[in-house]
């Protein structure tokens, strides 16, 4: 019998290395994985880059993760979000490293990860600071950027409900970078609010098939996300 | 008597033929979906994969899942769907959104938009989605005041400030009036705010306005 | 009020021109719009290149339309099924163009015309005969070939239901090249088993949002599609 | 006595173990999925965009929307799912199959196969998704008689006919035996046919068979 399903924290993150690439699902606060976040804070692992559309806020989860000076690189669309201090004062102080990419630049380099394409062509950015040192090339009249895969070694992500398989499906604008990040990580781990007999999620709506996901973890993140 | 930046969102507004797919910038563009009358259906869209936003949810009727790109809570319309961010952005970059509405720090006279960075060694610059829906939506318009708060012109002949689109601006909504970049010529009154003359507009215009044809 | 469905067969392939090409959904005879394809005959266009995993078979759809010498080329992986019999004369007779491209290279061309990609590197096809003239390239020491987007004219699709803003879900197996095909093209007309009442589809399952679809017609195909 | 093509499939079958996603190609492989019980939970993937099929259906029960690559009627299991030919051929591509068996004409002993055409003059070739797979999954097993009708060995040091992919495969089940690909060595015998001697199996081999080491 397959059973992907994993009955604690510390197993859920068993084995994440130092040095790893960790995706990190979310947009806000919604489908963001903040126990298995916190599972890593616990875990941990050091040295990480971490692809995230934020760069943490407050002091808590992935602001907390780089105050401990856990986080070498981050990748994000988005670092000066209202509260993101930790991350401020610590690239003010050149201790972390930022790359900055376009969030659709971002999403796209990982579905093209999961999807196995090395490279692939954009004109988002064309012209731009974001585009200098990489390759510009013209198709049909226009310029395009050439951009390559971004792998995760580990992918962490929220769903509504999981099963054994590892299937998925999310809820509302939960879904997000999750789907995405869970096709590009070598080891993607999820927490969802609710573990659902096999065959119960209907196979329309399953986003993303249990191929993609390692090891699934029920967590309640409580109101208002129930 | 200048455009309020109310006036300015229902200027906007008004201007959206029924049935366009629009994705709202964060802050000033967003206040635009609430000009728009709802059985002028008009489908907006979230780049974290919302298509369909409906009008903010009544209060104690709130659902923490369901966010707009500015993180505020949203509604969903009938009609309504949701996908990943990848799918989204290829919504975006593919050339399905009918018009994009951003902030704007500075746009050319060629449609250059300047949005994200104001200078080149920004500390931590945030860009978002913006440069995907300069280069991906058919149509992009600007919100912005027509001038910085200390009086520098934002309609200019070459961006100072650090790109975020090249040559994509078609239209430009300011407190002083509605402007159109036209290619091979410039910016093109297309309206002014009431008791703002031709001459007022150009005196905050770092760059040749040019009147109807 | 948007309203994209259509009531009738002729108005649903208005204004389809000579030379354009058609991408055609459907694999086997799951998802395929016999009904739009029929009335493409009737409609009457020519010089058409038309996109679809297999070549026709029989006398009918497809195939009539090459018999009808009214499809100038044919873009497909598996130009040779069984009953394929009009297309192999055609061919041999060097009446008709083929390019022939591996599957997943084809859905993957027609994604990347949806999503503003104009071209892309796959492992798929490197060192074989299909990736002549191709450029190929090494990217972490393996090589990939340059594949370039595909675009439509317009794209026949079929689904299960759909609404008047043009929102389609699929049935099954039947989504298959469908819902790519659907983003690919210019002038997407899906042929649906029932219209709903907007909202009726479950937003979490909405397979192709409305954006991509421009004309909607309901047609039951009949059993055993029922 | 050779294997039958039956005792051929599975043979295949029982090397494939619990929790890996497999895809069958048309023909002989398709076989491979019937040997394998029921509560062994292995996940055939179709490149249709089928993920978990089940057996085939009882009569009086098909459903005409679900059919495999081979397009013959199947069933979904619990927790199976669909997805579109582009979601499917991502996770081809994108390494997420365990597993892909096909048919062959010819595999040398550095993995090349050439299953898709039999000049470079073909007639209208039919590749189907063959080259993606044969390219995209982790492992690639090849299941065919030893040698063509007319007695020609199908284990060769070069392909002759066009290549599908190049240096993917990594084992071969015929009548004959089960063969491994071992890269820098070529061929090596991991089991033969009840009265098959290994002699017997490198008389019908194009290419030199190696004994376990």
């Amino acid at each position: 019998m397959i059973n992907k399903i994993v009955q604690s924290m510390a197993e859920a993150l068993e084995g994440v290395k130092d040095g790893s690439t960790i995706l990190i699902g979310g947009f806000g606060k919604v489908g963001q994985p903040d126990a298995l976040i916190e599972a890593l804070i616990e875990q941990g692992a050091t040295d990480l880059t971490c692809v995230c559309n934020n760069a943490g806020t407050g002091r808590e989860g992935l602001a907390r993760l780089m105050e401990l000076r856990r986080v070498r690189k981050i990748i994000c669309s988005f670092p000066r979000s209202t509260g993101s201090v930790v991350f401020e004062e610590l690239y003010k102080e050149g201790k972390i490293e930022l790359e900055i990419v376009p969030q659709g630049t971002m999403a796209e380099r990982m579905r093209a990860a999961g999807a196995g394409v090395p490279a692939f062509y954009t004109a988002t950015s064309h012209g731009t600071l974001l585009a200098r040192g990489k390759e510009e090339r013209e198709f049909g009249g226009k310029m395009y950027v050439m951009e390559r895969a971004l792998h995760g070694d580990v992918a962490l992500v929220e769903a509504w409900e999981g099963d054994r398989w590892g299937n998925l499906a999310y809820k509302d604008s939960g879904r997000n970078f999750n789907p995405v990040m869970a096709t590009a990580a070598a080891l993607t781990i999820a927490q969802v609010a609710h573990i659902r007999e096999l065959g119960e999620i209907d196979p329309e709506r399953v986003h993303t098939p249990g191929l993609f996901v390692q090891r699934v973890i029920e967590f309640k993140r409580g109101a208002p996300w129930t | 008597m200048p455009f309020s930046r109310d006036q300015m969102a229902a200027r906007a507004a008004s201007d959206i033929p029924e049935g366009w797919v629009v994705n709202l910038g964060v802050g000033m563009p967003t206040n635009i979906a609430n000009k728009v009358p709802l059985d002028r259906e008009v489908i907006f869209q979230s780049e974290n994969g919302v298509l369909g936003i409906g009008p903010a949810p009544e209060p104690g009727h709130e659902n923490h899942w369901l966010i707009n790109a500015g993180k505020q809570l949203v509604t969903l319309r009938p009609g309504g769907s949701y996908c990943h961010h990848a799918d989204s952005f290829a919504m975006i970059r593919g050339g399905h959104i009918d018009l994009c509405v951003l902030g704007g720090f500075e746009v050319a006279e060629n449609g250059d938009l300047a949005n994200w960075a104001t200078s080149e060694n920004d500390t931590a610059p945030a860009v978002g989605g913006a440069m995907d829906l300069g280069a991906g939506a058919k149509r992009l318009w600007v919100v912005m005041d027509h001038t910085t708060k200390d009086g520098r012109p934002k309609l200019v002949e070459s961006c100072g400030y650090p790109l975020t689109a090249l040559g994509t601006v078609h239209r430009i909504y300011t407190n002083l009036g509605v402007f159109d970049v036209e290619k091979g010529l410039g910016f093109v009154v297309r309206d002014l705010a009431p008791g703002v003359s031709f001459d007022e507009a150009q005196a905050n215009s770092a760059a040749k306005l040019h009147r109807p044809a």
